[in-house]
């Protein structure tokens, strides 16, 4: 049991979570959480916003009947940790940008942490937030779009790496760009699949990709873009 | 000292707890969180003779203290868990159960009839990896085959009958919830000369999207898995416990040493657990401790103390 | 405007909001609390020709997100409903169902023959009170006939047969899940001239005093109600709704607008709201508010739009 | 919703929850509580501890699920209240006694309330708690026993009228007891059955009575102790 040290409202509906005491993790990670005994039964996977020493963070929206409960965490509340899960991002080469939509940017704070001169775009549809962290946390550009289409901003072809995260119809628009652009970048998609173990035992995240099928919790959640058959 | 051991057909189990099929993969993923050779055994995924690639689509959807699940018996197939998973499993000090489904009753036969020829091979060498075939005549997630041999007594009679035949492993059959009559079906399976019933898979359920107005699944229906279904698979493992003299194997949303005592009461040799792996990853772990607790507390020094005391 | 309106063998329907029987009484406590000529109807605590005590011991048990209940049809008889309860409904506005249960198909018959008459000799004096008969062949928790009659379609057949002879109301039938093939079950009640079938009653399930090591029912079983059971229920009414083209009654686990919408578009005429009377006191009026909200927000007018669109 | 304005432990596992807002009540009736959304699926249903102008007081022992989910509750959460339900105490004749054992003591606080010259008898079996809040509540005597047997320290007869509340076994001894002394005084016992619509509509509730079946939730939970078929 790790112990909350503070949930803050960062805009409407979304929440910045600090907990104390964690089993590290690499950028694109995550963990499962769980701030209930038996009900609702399955844990949620929330990726890593940030990390220090014995501090870990996640950024989330509410989004249903978990989110919601994490949202009613106070400072001192018990909740449990499990992780980190998943393959994270691969270290990039070359100039790289981060495009987050919506409650998609969290992984990218935590990345720019290593990759500290990334380009980061960040989409809101309604409410913007964390847009100052971000400044801060990188050396390279900011650019915000509430509202619009993020995807519109970027030029694929300026860049040699580029993470994505995102709603289900952004990542399947950021591989048809690819294939437009011609870009020659290495293009990842970090995907949100519903997940239930969490570790690869379950099969239930399973991603279509062009050579079979993959797990999103274990061989994932980040994928190459090019690699994944959109429904 | 507390006494957890139990047998099937000669096969020791260390405690009851047996990790479900499917929810456990083949077991190398948790033994990572602790040592799964403290477990009773497991059950592994479900296996077909060829490699399924599984459903399209959305697989899980969380319910009211329940899951649906919608996985399709993706597997690699029974070649490839021989040669990928059994020198693994051979090491193992613990009951291993391979899963086998199947979508005509040919493929069940060839599947049973090579695990069962590579397991004499192995046993020649000293290294058997497999102690039971788990027949799953019940799954609901795949079109052809599947739970449809685990309806009707009359379909399941020939699969088990000809798959008895193709293995000298122990076999038993695991029944469906939504068996027209679950007790009829055990008691043909002992007729057939299982070594034992396996109860319960998932139930046929559904999720409707109600914005976008169709299934939230592409296969249309669901199994559902939890604790939202345990009163209704104690009762199934009660009814089919009175009814027949083989081992039974309950299951359906086992999550505490409660639950397991249960079970046990209403007549169950072994448990399986499935889902709760998910919401404990560590599950197996946490329910010996309990279980050992219970019986201390209890003052229960074997389980034959209460095995089907109701 | 939203057209909430349903109609079943010529009984109005004002919404589909249906209270299910033996979860609301005979509709006068939740009167206390609501305007329950708001709703679209009720169906009333299942009644015996004879009135029975019900059962000794423990009568509920919460379970995962469901309810054990074995209540056991405890109610005051025929008779006396036809003389202290009908007063009041013959004033209700709303589609009244009786809802009638039996331990021998005399008695049934002869329940059904009863309100029948006294329902003519009302009608003749412009007071109806009963709109429908809902019989339930499928309660889980009495001994003799109940769900004894709704396991297998030849011997529910009969009793079907018979009742529909005994009444010119228009008849339904209740449906039990633990029936060995609800389908069938369905389409026969259509063959024997039901108007109309409602499902699902509710699961036989267990639980165990693992201290007392014993049931914690006098009766042994139990039946599970609640959200625990939805995903299946939702399964069987599609089922049942692809199958049969009389009206289908939806129930089991309704809790909210999404799961009365999911109930329609698997096929449902009208819904019926148990277990969730307990949850809420106001359950009627909250449900019928989100079911407005609902189709305002979605643009549906009329539940004939959506309704078996899957 | 109603909103909770103390939630203080009294003894271990014992808490006392104040409520602001609520439909009244009499003494030995009852409310159903509700401090969660969806789970765990019943309400629970209290005695009503105590009631002045707009705030009513529980006093509840963790028992299990819901009970525990109570005692996390903090100023300021909200928490449904339905109720008042039940029959209550009926006025008592003459010399009273109010018999409690265990959490079956909390009833009869607010009782005192209108039957200020009570003798109160309180059974504990480890912990004692709100003894000086009894005695200050009546001028009656208050007689407390922890770890016997509370029923041992009362002569039945004499009292005119005589209430207790407690475990199921308690209340079975009442009725052996009011026969074996041959008391003539009138004898009620307050049953805890389990209950699911807490109004009369569903029957999960019911007693055996000498005259029929009752419901605990609409005709009790108050009975007299003769009239009930202890099993
Ligand atoms: C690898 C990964 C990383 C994620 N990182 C974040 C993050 O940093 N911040 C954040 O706000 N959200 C993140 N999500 C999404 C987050 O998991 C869901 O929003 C959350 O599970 C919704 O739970 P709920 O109980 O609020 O919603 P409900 O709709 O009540 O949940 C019901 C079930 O569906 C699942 N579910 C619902 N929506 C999603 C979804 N979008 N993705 C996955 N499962 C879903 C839930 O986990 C639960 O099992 C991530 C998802 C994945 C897979
Ligand atoms: C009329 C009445 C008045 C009561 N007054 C008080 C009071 O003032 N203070 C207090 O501490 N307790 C009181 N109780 C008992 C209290 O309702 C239970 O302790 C409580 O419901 C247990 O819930 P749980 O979730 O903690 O336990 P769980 O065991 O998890 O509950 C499971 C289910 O069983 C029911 N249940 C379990 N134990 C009891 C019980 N003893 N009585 C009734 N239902 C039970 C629960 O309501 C729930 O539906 C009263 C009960 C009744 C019927
Ligand atoms: C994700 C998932 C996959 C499953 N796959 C299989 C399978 O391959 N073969 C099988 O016999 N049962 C399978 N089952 C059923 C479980 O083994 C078990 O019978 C069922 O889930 C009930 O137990 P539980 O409630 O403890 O999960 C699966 C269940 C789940 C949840
Ligand atoms: C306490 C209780 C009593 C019931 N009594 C009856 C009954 O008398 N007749 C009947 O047909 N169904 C009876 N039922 C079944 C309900 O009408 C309904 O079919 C079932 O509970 C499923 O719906 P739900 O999940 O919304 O409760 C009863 C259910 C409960 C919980
Ligand atoms: S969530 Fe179980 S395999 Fe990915
Ligand atoms: S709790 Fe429903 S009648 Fe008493």
């Amino acid at each position: 049991m790790a112990e909350v040290l503070s949930n803050v409202q960062v805009a409407p509906g979304v929440f910045r979570l600090a907990v104390k005491g964690h089993d590290g993790g690499r950028m694109g990670q995550f963990y499962m959480l769980r701030a209930w005994d038996r009900y609702p039964l399955l844990s949620r996977p929330i990726s890593i916003f940030d990390i220090s020493r014995d501090v870990i963070e996640f950024l989330y929206i509410v989004a249903g009947e978990g989110t919601e409960m994490f949202s009613r965490l106070e400072t001192g509340d018990p909740i449990s940790l499990e992780g980190p899960f998943g393959n994270g991002f691969e270290k990039p080469t070359g100039k790289t940008a981060f495009i987050g939509g919506g409650i998609g940017i969290a992984p990218f704070y935590y990345a720019l942490r290593e990759i500290k001169n990334a380009d980061v775009y960040l989409g809101f549809s309604r409410d913007s937030y964390m847009v100052d962290e971000f400044r801060k946390a990188t050396t390279g550009n900011v650019y915000v779009d509430i509202g619009g289409i993020i995807l519109n901003s970027v030029d694929f072809n300026a860049y040699d790496t580029i993470y994505t995260c995102g709603p289900h119809p952004m990542l399947h628009a950021v591989q048809r760009k690819q294939i437009e652009s011609g870009s020659k970048a290495k293009i990842y998609v970090s995907l949100e699949n519903r997940m239930a173990c969490g570790i690869g035992a379950c099969l239930v995240c399973s991603v279509k990709c062009k050579d079979g099928r993959k797990k999103a919790c274990a061989d994932g959640p980040v994928f190459l873009a090019e690699e994944v058959v959109f429904e | 000292m507390t006494n957890l051991h139990c047998t099937i057909a000669g096969v020791d189990f260390k405690n009851p707890i047996v990790m479900a099929s499917g929810t456990f993969g083949f077991g190398k993923e948790y033994a990572k969180y602790y040592d799964i050779n403290r477990l009773g055994g497991i059950s592994g995924k479900g296996l077909t003779l060829h490699p399924k690639e599984g459903n399209d689509g959305i697989r899980v959807y969380e319910t009211p203290s329940g899951m649906l699940n919608s996985v399709g018996l993706e597997n690699p197939g029974v070649r490839a868990f021989l040669q990928q998973e059994c020198s693994r499993w051979e090491k193992l000090d613990i009951a291993r159960i391979v899963n086998l489904g199947g979508n005509t009753i040919e493929e069940y036969v060839e599947g049973a009839a090579l695990i069962n020829e590579d397991n004499m091979n192995r046993e020649r060498e000293g290294r058997k990896a497999v102690d039971i075939i788990e027949l799953n005549i019940s799954c609901p997630n795949v079109k052809a085959g599947g739970m449809a041999y685990g309806i009707q007594t009359v379909t399941a009679r020939e699969v088990v009958r000809q798959v008895r035949q193709a293995t000298s492993l122990p076999l038993i059959v695991k029944l469906s919830p939504n068996a027209e009559d679950i007790v009829g079906m055990a008691a043909m399976c002992q007729e057939e000369g299982a070594e034992g019933v396996s109860l319960i898979n998932t139930f046929s359920a559904m999720k409707i999207d109600v914005y976008k107005r169709r299934s939230v699944f592409n296969n249309l229906y669901a199994g559902l898995s939890g604790p939202a279904i345990k009163p209704i698979a104690l009762r199934m493992v009660h009814q089919v416990s009175k009814a027949v003299t083989i081992p039974v194997i309950g299951m359906g949303g086992i999550s505490n040493a409660t639950d397991i005592i249960e079970f046990i009461m209403a007549g169950a040799t072994v448990i399986q657990v499935g889902t709760y792996n998910f919401v404990n990853l560590r599950a197996g772990e946490q329910l010996l401790q309990e279980l050992e607790n219970f019986m201390l507390q209890e003052n229960i020094s074997s389980l034959d103390e209460i095995r089907g005391i109701l």
